[in-house]
């Protein structure tokens, strides 16, 4: 039909002879960290381009990768590294947007400890997620001539941050826009009032050199290669989405209240916080949104071939082969956004202030 | 006559109440030794004979249980109207159709299971090991498996819907403790009465039927008890590490990354689930007393 | 034809072992069809594990048992026999009609033709009030009519019983005794009986087996002939005390022969 | 052939072929439908994975298998315990049983997540109350059963002998209880050692079997958790085993021969 | 001084229900210290539930109980009494002689005075060779020895016994009956027995008696006075035959009325 026409000004979801269905799976529950598509479903950018997207949450022990690697959804969220081992593994996967450009993971201690650098960690407890998410420790403290093995006690976090508050670790291992402002939103018992970032420490793998790229659009290698709807429904999925993630960028307040009544269960300002982080990770992108750069993309698959964790294995075996991810989407997807009139390089980007409330209300 | 039978019922009931205020009391019990520890213990923990084994008694390890109590009544989400009790109370039922199915399909497997081994010595020699082996794999290598095998199946129109995988991880649990439990039961009938079954030529289904599985009860109480705890543990581990939206579970590992800021919310949702488990041995106990109605009891001299 | 040959037969629990127990040794005997033939004996030799023989419910260490021309076990299967074990062996799950209800069920009987066989057993072993109890709320002696009930429900053509009225009284006792003479003289059932009461055994039977104690032997067979129907002028019959006379004899006779070999056992 | 030998096999070779013939399917599925590693590894390659991290395995097994056995023995001593006390003074047991049951109900990693809020992330404590609870509610619920389960007469027996109730539970109660103990120690075996190491999986140090299993899976090393598996299944198997040995050492009498064994 | 003192027991089972059963009304008897009573009656007229009564094992529904100048529960309590039961309640999972230890242990004999007493009372029912057997290794017949050995292991002062010697032999009866004479004659023992047995009632008996079916009531009291020691000249006693006639008379009249009311009742 004429839905594939690019330059479909309108965005009434009535110029569509077709509405083709779409699920996304996220990699955690509701949160601004994936505002931009809650704020494409929401302001009908989705539909704006004959796309009926359904976002489906994580759980604990679902891989959203290996989910679109089944065929149970078309489109996954995951962090780079985790998404390649995958691909190792079999999982015929590409990596079609890098929507975080950044890494937004820190170690988060308090003053007195003194860790102001991977160096300091020697002899501490360092907390971190496990589940895949803890190659940049491993990296960080591979590049300051840490064993993780003997030098450091590593310890696996709970779902809160008490454990830091409490002592039981001595450096938190957070994400910006996350764990970092709950240990804010936190009260300090010996002052009664809640935390500020002068009671801490941080590290940032990113400012560290040893970040990985985060969260990244992947889609299915096979459909992409054999499948020219879904390959243009890719690139109209991706288009829509970084027009969410624009909104985002320009009204952050509407957007965090897009992801509280979508049901996320921290409170607002924490997702105001939230969103106001993320857009850190994506604005200014250079060479637009979604774009991937070469050398980021070798920065972590490199450490991720070098970087040994505790069991004394790598994340990737090999280099990830040429296939494993591609621009040719985004770019398209770019020349639609570019169609529309909306900003996709963010140049003029400035975050704004937000402050945490206690408990993150 | 009749008014002997009623003060029979009334003495019925009065234990009832007795029983449901003797809960309550102990419900009362455990508070106020978690506030009187609170009170004397030491905020950071201790060690007795070296081991740390005091718990730490600060407001964010142990939250008074006036703040847990009170924290029902606020809303979820500051802006929201919904009381957290409203939306733990939900899940709670949520999770509890889930349990359910889950102990259907686990209580029915296991049982299954035992006949079959109990029939066939062959098969439990066989069959056995595995069982226990199974138990030990965790739902982590599982869940994904299930999930996205369920999610390919397609019979006659019907769809595994995500929340059966959830239910299927509740039975997975579930069906452990009966197939034990029954088979332990359905071998301990009295050789006598076996004698007399075999005198009337009964077949082994016959011989089940009548004689192994009404000796079984006894047993297969106590398991069913058991797998009714479980099926509520594997539904609510099946909703956080699927990802499954909607139950008690799920408000479990979303409050808990609350803890940091509001230590007592967390709580509202496990107390919510200890209630279920509550709801779901209740079941059990009623059924038990039902089927074990007939059978001879200690006098109460 | 006889309804029962014995050949042989012989019985030891845990066989090599250090507490092997011979329970029986060498039995012969074939029973005819039609006839009524008491076991009696001393405690512990073996009465109740040849009626389980006989059943089928134990194989024999050695010998042959032939049950209406087939073995033991064909027999079984085709569920010739009805059986009152010693030990009342009620279901506590079941009420008492239940129980007697078992054996039909089993046979696969509906539940109205069921339900009225039961009744008219619990008539006529005189519990109908308590067709709805429990076998736990029945007396010692209840509980053994039950399981005579239970027993007799399916008419079978043979009858094998242990010790059925070994907790009556007096008077519920003779009356079991001649309504059971009356069905098995009725159908031509053959009945092995087993008792400790030397005038039940001549009463009731055509033939009073008696047993020697460990290992169990066939001691003397007494025939016990008496002319004609029995039935409350039987008790009175010269005959009868006569055949009770020689069943005790043989009965001291195996018992002194036991107490003095205990005796030398020490 | 002695029958000795014979009763060896007869005992071993069905969960053998049993275990070949399920081992067999699993592994011409992974091929013959071209199942990706990702997805399910073949037992060949986990096997392989088994042997080659065979220390690693053997090492998180004895930490998770500490764990799981001090719980397992400190739960099945409180769980008797109580249960005796329980049939000794009834009153307890509407105050204690309802209780057992709620703590039961919650899911293992919630309440070590809130029990390492109160203890500390780096201790082995909460793992191991964890799995001290778990046995003790499997325990609570068989034992109490089998000490109530018991023939009135002998009860009454008892009685006449003026034996004071703590005499009874010893004579009567705890003897007829014995074989429901066992049921409850077969399903406490595998059940302590899941327990030890689902309360892995949300913090605490990183060195037993549930955090390597959960950080190899996020990895797509699906075969190396499955190898941690194995080792786990190991774990459970072995304590399944002990427990049905002393079943046979503990059942005195030759009960078991009461009851019918098939034929 | 009277060793039981039985003053207007009732007692009903399921009270209020409609399945009541009226098993005793209106029960008044006293017996002697060092007396031998025995109760008799057709079978479900309550000898099992007055004897349980008697041993404070049910608490009656109405009427008081005062054994050996005390409650009945102060008595069991201070262990004055043995009793022996209907079913013989043995321990599965003990040993012949371990069950008999059992009163034993709970009186806190040592090991080497209960064994010694195991053995000897082993001998007195015949059993010795069965030591180390386990109860379901037994026959009926001996199943109930052990009973008896163990009611009498303890040596008690007050013996209750049901039916103990109903699965037994003539001969060993007798021999039990003997023993059981012998015994109290020594220790001055009284005892309630129950029996279906009438010459063994008159044998052991001061006084007899016979029960009405339910609801269960003291019927007759046959005073049996055979003087002198009790022995095998005792059975062939022309008073001894009087005795026997009065009570089954005494039980044919209760009885009677009983059949006699069930047709009524239909
Ligand atoms: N399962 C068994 N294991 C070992 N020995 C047994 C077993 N069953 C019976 N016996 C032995 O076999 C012998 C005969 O037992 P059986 O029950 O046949 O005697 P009985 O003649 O019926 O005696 P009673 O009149 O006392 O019932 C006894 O010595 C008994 O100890
Ligand atoms: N637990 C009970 N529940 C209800 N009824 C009972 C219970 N125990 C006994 N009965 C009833 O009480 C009556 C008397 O029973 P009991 O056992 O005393 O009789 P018995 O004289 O000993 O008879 P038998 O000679 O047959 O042993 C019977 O009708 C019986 O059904
Ligand atoms: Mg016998
Ligand atoms: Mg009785």
């Amino acid at each position: 039909g004429g839905s594939d026409s690019p330059s479909t000004e309108s965005s009434a979801p009535a110029a569509c002879e077709t509405t083709t269905s779409v699920k996304l799976q996220l990699q955690w529950f509701t949160q601004a960290q994936f505002a931009g598509y809650f704020a494409a479903v929401d302001q009908g950018f989705y539909a704006a381009q004959c796309l009926d997207v359904s976002i489906l949450e994580g759980g604990v022990d679902i891989v959203p990768q290996q989910q679109l690697a089944d065929g149970a959804v078309d489109f996954a969220l995951s962090w780079v590294p985790k998404a390649l081992a995958s691909r190792e593994a079999g999982a015929n996967i590409v990596d079609i947007a890098q929507i975080f450009q950044r890494s937004g993971t820190l170690q988060v201690s308090f003053k007195d400890k003194g860790i102001t650098s991977p160096a300091d960690f020697a002899g501490k407890n360092i907390g971190n997620w496990g589940y895949g998410n803890e190659f940049e420790i491993f990296a960080a403290l591979t590049k300051a001539g840490l064993d993780p093995a003997a030098d450091v006690t590593l310890v696996q976090q709970s779902f809160d941050m008490a454990a830091l508050l409490a002592g039981d670790i001595d450096a938190a291992e957070a994400m910006t826009y996350n764990e970092y402002a709950q240990v804010l939103e936190a009260i300090d018992p010996a002052t009664g009032k809640q935390y500020t970032a002068d009671d801490f420490n941080v590290v940032s793998y990113e400012d560290e050199g040893v970040g990985m790229l985060q969260d990244a659009i992947w889609a299915s290698g096979e459909r992409l290669a054999s499948d020219a709807v879904y390959k243009d429904t890719a690139t109209k999925f991706v288009a829509a989405s970084i027009q969410g993630w624009a909104f985002c960028r320009d009204d952050p307040q509407a957007c965090a209240d897009i992801v509280v009544s979508k049901g996320s269960k921290l409170g607002a300002s924490h997702q105001l916080w939230q969103i106001n982080e993320v857009n850190k990770l994506i604005w200014p992108a250079a060479g637009g949104a979604g774009m991937i750069d070469a050398d980021a993309w070798d920065r972590t698959a490199k450490l991720a071939q070098e970087t040994k964790n505790l069991e004394g294995s790598t994340v990737l075996t090999a280099a990830p082969d040429a296939e494993a991810y591609t621009n040719e989407i985004v770019t398209a997807a770019l020349a639609i956004l570019d169609g529309l009139d909306v900003d996709t390089k963010g140049s003029s980007f400035a975050p704004i202030d937000v402050t945490l409330n206690e408990g993150g209300a | 006559m009749t008014t002997v039978a009623t003060i029979k019922k009334n003495r019925e009931t009065v234990r009832r109440v007795r029983r449901a205020i003797l809960f309550v009391v102990s419900l009362l019990f455990v508070a106020v030794a978690w506030e009187l520890y609170k009170a004397v213990g030491p905020e950071a923990g201790g060690k007795i004979f070296g081991w740390k084994l005091l718990p730490r008694s600060n407001n964010n390890a142990m939250p008074h249980v006036w703040d847990m109590l009170m924290r029902y009544n606020r809303p979820e989400l500051r802006g929201s109207d919904r009381k957290i009790w409203s939306v733990v109370l939900a899940g709670a039922w949520f999770s509890f159709r889930l349990a359910l199915v889950g102990f259907a399909i686990g209580s029915t497997l296991g049982l299954g299971l035992s006949i079959l081994m109990a029939r066939f010595k062959i098969a439990e020699r066989g069959i056995l090991p595995y069982l226990v082996v199974s138990q030990t794999v965790p739902l982590i290598a599982l869940a994904p498996l299930v999930v996205s095998w369920g999610g390919k199946l397609h019979i006659a129109g019907w769809t595994w819907p995500r929340w059966m995988s959830a239910a299927v991880l509740g039975a997975f649990l579930a069906f452990f403790p009966v197939a034990v439990g029954a088979l332990k039961g359905l071998t301990s009938a009295p050789l006598a009465s076996h004698e007399l079954m075999d005198s009337y030529a009964a077949s082994w289904w016959q011989t089940l039927r009548k004689l192994r599985f009404p000796a079984a009860i006894p047993f297969i109480v106590p398991s069913l008890k058991l797998a009714a705890s479980a099926s509520v543990i594997g539904v609510v581990v099946a909703e956080i590490s699927t990802g499954l939206k909607g139950g008690i579970g799920r408000l479990i590992i979303e409050y808990a990354r609350e803890a940091t800021g509001d230590p007592a919310k967390v709580f509202t949702a496990v107390f919510g689930a200890a209630a279920l488990g509550l709801a779901m041995s209740g079941l059990v106990t009623l059924a038990d007393i039902y089927m074990m109605r007939n059978r001879p009891k200690e006098a109460s001299a | 034809m006889s309804a029962i040959e014995i050949t042989n037969i012989s019985q030891a629990f845990n066989l090599g072992m250090s507490n092997q127990v011979d329970a029986l040794t060498d039995i012969n005997l074939s029973i005819a069809s039609g006839e009524f033939v008491s076991l009696i004996g001393p405690s512990g030799c073996g009465k109740s594990t040849l009626l389980r023989l006989i059943a089928n419910l134990l194989v024999p260490t050695s010998g042959a048992i032939v049950v209406n021309g087939k073995s033991a076990k064909q027999a079984r299967l085709d569920q010739d026999y009805g059986m009152a074990f010693q030990q009342s062996g009620l279901f506590e799950w079941r009420t008492v009609a239940k129980n007697i209800e078992l054996p039909l069920e089993l046979k696969g009987w509906d539940k109205t033709r069921r339900q009225a066989r039961a009744t008219e057993m619990l008539e006529l072993v005189k519990l109908s009030d308590f067709a709805n109890h429990f076998p736990w709320q029945l007396s010692g002696g209840m509980q053994q009519r039950v399981a005579i009930a239970r027993a007799l429900a399916v008419h079978p053509s043979l009858l094998l019983m242990d010790e059925p009225f070994g907790a009556l009284d007096e008077m519920t006792r003779e009356h079991m005794q001649s309504e059971l003479l009356s069905i098995c003289r009725a159908s031509g059932t053959t009945v092995v009986f087993v008792t400790h009461s030397i005038p039940e055994a001549v009463y009731l039977s055509n033939r009073v087996v008696v047993m020697s104690p460990r290992p169990g032997r066939v001691a003397e067979i007494v025939d016990v002939s008496i002319e004609g129907e029995r039935n409350d002028a039987t008790r009175d019959n010269a005959v009868f005390f006569q055949r009770i006379t020689a069943v005790r004899e043989a009965l001291r006779g195996v018992e002194m022969s036991d107490h003095v070999r205990g005796i030398e056992d020490r | 052939m002695s029958s000795r030998s014979l009763s060896v096999i007869r005992s071993v070779l069905p969960p053998a072929v049993f275990g070949v013939a399920f081992i067999a399917a699993w592994e011409l599925v992974v091929k013959g439908f071209n199942l990706k590693p990702y997805f399910l590894a073949p037992p060949s390659k986990i096997w392989q994975k088994f042997t080659e991290n065979i220390d690693l395995i053997w090492g998180a097994a004895k930490v998770s298998g500490t764990n799981a056995l001090i719980g397992l023995l400190l739960g099945a001593f409180l769980g008797m315990v109580m249960s005796f006390a329980l049939s000794r003074f009834k009153f307890l047991n509407n105050l204690i049983t309802p209780l057992a049951i709620a703590l039961n109900a919650v899911p293992i990693f919630v309440l070590v997540a809130v029990l390492n809020n109160m203890f500390a992330i780096t201790s082995e404590v909460p793992r191991r109350i964890m799995v001290t609870l778990v046995v003790y509610f499997i325990v609570l619920v068989n034992v109490a059963k089998g000490l109530t389960q018991v023939i009135p007469t002998h009860v009454e027996m008892m009685k006449s002998y003026a034996a004071s109730d703590t005499q009874i539970l010893c004579k009567v109660r705890i003897p007829n209880a014995v074989p429901y103990l066992f049921t409850a120690l077969k399903i406490s075996a595998p059940a302590s050692v899941i327990t030890a190491f689902v309360s892995e999986y949300f913090g605490g140090s990183q060195n037993g079997l549930g955090s390597r299993i959960t950080s190899n899976i996020a990895n797509s090393k699906n075969a190396v958790a499955w190898a941690y598996v194995l080792g786990a299944c190991l774990l459970g198997l072995s304590f399944y085993m002990v427990s049905s040995l002393l079943e046979g050492v503990a059942t005195p009498g030759g009960r078991a021969k009461r009851t019918r064994e098939d034929r």
